[in-house]
């Protein structure tokens, strides 16, 4: 099967690569969301912790 | 400022219904730039309907308000005028600055920036902090800051002192003093002694009718 | 608790207990991760690569790998939730209101995929994006179950009670579930006899079921990583100014 | 017995208060009224249309009037302290709020009893389905308001609880819904009604024995 | 110019807390959403049916929608004193009404614009109509957030409003009502529209020109 | 109240967070029959959120509370408590008489009948006012009519003197005396100085943390 046919899907591209593309990505947002946000959090923690420090 | 010399606040028979009651009727008095004017009276006795008549929130039954020698309506007043009610207009979910400058977007430019205004009620380094997170005197003091950015003659204060304690009072009186001082003027409400001494101060007493 | 065998508390207490959770979570993203990928990829690609054409639906059918793993799951994290939920309300155990409210959003992620796979398939199949069948209409609104509880957890400041608030609701939809979901089949049926051709369920062939099965079991890890991600970021937000916490910044800086 | 004193007492004083504030009485009634005639005037006078959508406009329209009717539950009780009183008086919280669940439906669900079928006249729906709308409403709105006390025992301590109510709440709403318009349709289709009826029935009797409960936990959580 | 900065400062506003209390802000979404599936779920899964009806019941739905979430619009400000603040403030307080209008229909119109096609997909409502649905949605929803706000001034003095203002403003909204469904309609029967369109966009630009000052009025006497 | 003479309040080790800030740990005290304690602290230091804890409205994050010797659970602390807070729970739309009757069907009835009770707090006459044509400190006064009708060892009090008038204060400092005189016991809050000298009055001081 050459790489053509494969992306090709019988015809049914339109439907079935959106339906993956969705898919990876609704789930890699849920897996990088929280993980972004924690970057963020412990950025912002440090921020006041030296505030704090400062004062 | 540059009116402040001149500006007076004259109220000529003022009397208020509410629900049929008399609070007040014919109620005269004039308060000048340098003077303040504090109202007394027991528990709903008009204090606060008094002074939302006098900001223009609620219409008097009958009687004039003259602000420098002009009715009200006719002369500068709601913008030399600056209201603190129980309500302080401020948004829980916005920070202290940003509260600030909408305030100031809707008003005047005045006296002191922002950042002066804030060292002065002793809220320096809040600018970030959501309103909510305040305790109730630190909301108070924002409420007042605002006074101090917009550009106003005349402060009409609902109770100020209502829920500080010790300290907070102390501050706020010296803001008034101060305010009153630089030519300013100002009609409050209290339960308070008040212990500003060495103010220019009128008494009011509202007699409770029932 | 005195049926619950002393060793297996004591277990529960020390893993409950959140710098310990947080440390072992970060141990196993790791080897979770791992057997993610490797089930995923063999998923992928017994679906996409070896797994014959359908005789009836052409190539179509291959949405069946994410569809119906995301339709499952959506299902499995909603009773997940309200478990931790009856957990949460009756031991006032922490750790549980920090997974289901992990849960939430994942799963209100694979009801959408569901949706969505399901709408894509569709349309092929039945010539139209949506039709109002028990299963997907009870679908449909298992994703405002969902976004009912992000929303309600949102919305109340006090974590602590919001935490409560989430897992009473759980548990109020998790009673509900079956009923809406009988119900809506039954008003169907008395409605309605099938106008569009339901799926003639093919007896599935093999090379197309191991790989379902496979990325059933894949979104199940899934799941596991991103709860844990998720209950990570939740603990430390609830905890910032304990000292594991803070102990765990100044080693970051 | 005190504590059936006390839950006579809740119904009366919430009828009282009801009274009181009869303006805000009438409302849940007039909403019902005015969305069931909103759908003549947004689909244009076609009877035979109409009479099809009959008993699914006059649910869907009972469900949202009951649903903006719930604020009203705990919101004045929660706002003037009556209800930490509530809290904390020494009797079974959940029967007290039974008491006001109670209150509650002879304010806004009985009304809706008597004004339905003269709408549901009003659009076309025959005659011999009348009993049968009848009886689902008076199985079903009992039931929207035990499961809406739990919607609003959740949200009652947020400011704008409104709109989130609704997200919580029309889920739950759902099967009620089915069940009793699909009753009412297949009244007027001259089918056999039992089954519906009696899945109604047995819901009612779950949710009076079950729904007290987590409202009165929930009530604690939004105290707090 | 300052009365240009304080319109846009209040624009600004608005969205910064829309946006700080994301939860509240997708809620008239959800709410319309769930109206619109209520539908079918009541009716029964009738293609034909749906078909006939989808216009009504999206329009219908959005107007519920937006009469829901007007209660937000000038509610926080009025329990904060913000409300009395604009009052007070030296600038034409029309022009500041105008600004909440516009903040409010950019968090509650616009997202209806958003998924009322798709959920129009899902009913079954014909291609050809989207077109249409989509004009009505853009003329006529500000006009639902201005004629709403009258309404709302009315009323946000009092404590529980929301009821009232549905019986306030519902009426109000029947002429947008039966212009835009019966556009909607007619689009997908496949006759020409133009008349329909024109007639709300004489309303909108009559509403943007007369809304405010009446809004005004009645903001300061529910101050009062 | 036969069990007056014995009623005790111990509270144990009693600590609360507030979103993540400490408001008070490791409290420790004591109230006996006759005694009474004022909490006093600065603005926000988290008086009201004891209140709430001790009589239950709120969870405390760790801690006892123990009445007559057992844990307030399994104890009668619930019948024997009661809360006036700044919201007092009166119906406005009720009148005065309505209002006590129902809070004499929720509870249990105490030492005084309802016209006795309104004697006491100078209500007498207003029974059949509806609750909002009353003046702010007839409200109060009707909050505490409440305690005297039903049975209650323990007064839980947030602020009574808040936005009362001289006379005010003093009507209900003599109530609060003469429920401790006669066996009862009373916590309360206030930012007025007490002037309850012949009282046994504990004090204990919140230290605000921030
Ligand atoms: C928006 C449209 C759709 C939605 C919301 C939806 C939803 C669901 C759900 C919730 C399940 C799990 C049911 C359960 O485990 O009890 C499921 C399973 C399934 N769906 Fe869909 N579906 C949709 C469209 C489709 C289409 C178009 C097809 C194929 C033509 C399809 C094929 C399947 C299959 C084969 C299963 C597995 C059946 C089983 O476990 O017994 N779905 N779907
Ligand atoms: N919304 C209202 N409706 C009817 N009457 C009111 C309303 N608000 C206040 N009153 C009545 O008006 C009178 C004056 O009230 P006002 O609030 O001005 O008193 P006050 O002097 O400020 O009292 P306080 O010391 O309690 O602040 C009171 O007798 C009160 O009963
Ligand atoms: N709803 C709330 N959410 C978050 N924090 C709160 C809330 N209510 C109070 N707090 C915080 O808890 C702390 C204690 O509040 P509390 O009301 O108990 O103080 P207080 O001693 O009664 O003050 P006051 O003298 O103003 O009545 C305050 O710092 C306040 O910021
Ligand atoms: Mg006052
Ligand atoms: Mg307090």
């Amino acid at each position: 099967m050459s790489w053509e046919s494969f992306w090709y899907m019988g015809g049914y591209a339109a439907y079935v690569w959106p339906a993956y593309g969705v898919t990876a990505l609704v789930l890699a947002a849920n897996l990088v969301w929280p993980v972004w946000q924690r970057k963020q959090l412990f950025r912002q923690l440090a921020i006041k912790q030296k505030r704090a420090q400062s004062k | 400022m540059e009116n402040v010399q001149h500006a007076t606040l004259e109220v000529r028979d003022l009397s208020c219904f509410r629900d049929e009651r008399l609070l007040f009727s014919a109620l005269n008095f004039e308060v000048e730039a340098g003077q303040s004017l504090l109202l007394e009276g027991a528990n709903g006795s008009g204090k606060t309907t008094l002074l939302r008549i006098l900001c223009g929130l609620r219409e008097a039954d009958s009687g004039r308000i003259i602000w420098c020698g002009q009715p009200a309506e006719a002369s500068n007043y709601y913008r030399d005028m600056a209201y603190v009610g129980h309500a302080d207009g401020t948004k829980k979910e916005l920070t202290v600055l940003e509260n600030l400058k909408f305030a100031l977007a809707l008003g005047v430019p005045g006296k002191y920036q922002i950042d002066q205004a804030l060292d002065k009620v002793k809220l320096a380094g809040f600018d970030d902090n959501p309103v909510h997170t305040l305790s109730a005197g630190q909301k108070r003091r924002l409420s007042l800051a605002r006074l101090l950015i917009t550009q106003n003659v005349l402060w009409i204060l609902d109770e100020p002192f209502t829920s500080l304690d010790k300290q907070g009072i102390a501050l706020i009186e010296s803001l008034i003093t101060d305010h009153i001082s630089h030519g300013g003027m100002a009609v409050l409400t209290s339960h308070h002694d008040l212990r500003m001494a060495d103010l220019n101060l009128k008494r009011i007493h509202l007699q409770a009718c029932h | 608790m005195s049926w619950i065998p002393a060793p297996v508390s004591r277990f529960f207490h020390r893993t409950s207990s959140p710098p310990h959770f947080y440390a072992l979570a970060d141990r196993f993203i790791p080897w979770l991760t791992a057997i993610f990928l490797l089930l995923l990829g063999a998923g992928l690609y017994g679906g996409l690569y070896l797994a014959p054409t359908d005789y009836q639906q052409g190539d179509s059918y291959r949405i069946i790998y994410i569809h119906v793993p995301a339709a499952w799951m959506s299902l499995f994290v909603y009773v997940m939730m309200a478990i931790m939920g009856g957990i949460a309300l009756v031991w006032r155990m922490k750790l549980a209101e920090v997974m289901l409210i992990s849960s939430a959003p994942i799963g209100a992620g694979f009801t959408f995929v569901a949706l969505v796979t399901g709408s894509l398939w569709g349309k092929p199949m039945w010539g139209t994006w949506w039709v109002w069948d028990a299963r997907l209409t009870s679908e449909l609104i298992l994703l405002f179950l969902y976004l009912g509880v992000i929303s309600l957890y949102g919305a109340i400041e006090d974590k602590r009670s919001a935490a409560r608030a989430v897992s009473i609701l759980a548990l109020v939809g998790v009673v509900n579930i079956p009923i809406i979901h009988y119900s809506v089949e039954w008003w169907n049926t008395l409605h309605q006899p099938a106008t569009v051709s339901k799926l003639d369920k093919p007896s599935i062939h093999i090379t197309m079921l191991v790989p379902l099965l496979l990325m059933a079991i894949a979104f199940k890890f899934y799941y596991l990583i991103a709860v844990l991600q998720a209950a990570k970021l939740e603990l430390l937000k609830r905890e910032t100014s304990s000292q594991w916490v803070k102990n765990m910044l100044e080693k970051q800086a | 017995m005190p504590l059936i004193r006390a839950f006579l007492a809740i119904i009366r004083r919430d009828l009282l208060l009801a009274f009181r504030r009869r303006a805000e009485m009438a409302n849940p009634l007039f909403f019902f009224v005015l969305v069931v005639t909103l759908f003549p005037l947004a689909i244009g006078a076609q009877p035979n249309l109409l009479q099809a959508m009959a008993p699914g406009v006059i649910w869907v329209s009972a469900l949202l009037a009951t649903l903006l009717s719930l604020d009203s539950l705990f919101r004045s009780d929660f706002e003037d302290g009556s209800l930490e009183q509530m809290l904390l008086s020494p009797h079974a919280l959940s029967v007290l709020v039974l008491g006001k669940i109670v209150a509650h439906w002879l304010v806004s669900g009985l009304p809706l009893l008597l004004v339905a079928p003269l709408l549901a006249l009003f659009l076309g729906l025959p005659e011999q389905a009348m009993g049968t709308l009848w009886l689902t409403l008076i199985l079903a709105t009992p039931l929207l308001s035990l499961i809406g006390a739990i919607g609003v025992a959740l949200t009652v301590g947020l400011r704008r609880g409104g709109m989130l109510l609704s997200l919580l709440v029309l889920p739950l709403y759902v099967p009620v819904l089915i069940f009793a318009s699909g009753a009412v349709d297949r009244a007027a289709g001259g089918l056999p009604v039992g089954a519906q009826l009696n899945i109604l029935l047995a819901m009612l009797l779950a949710a009076l024995a079950l729904a007290p409960l987590p409202t009165s936990i929930a009530l604690k959580m939004s105290v707090n």
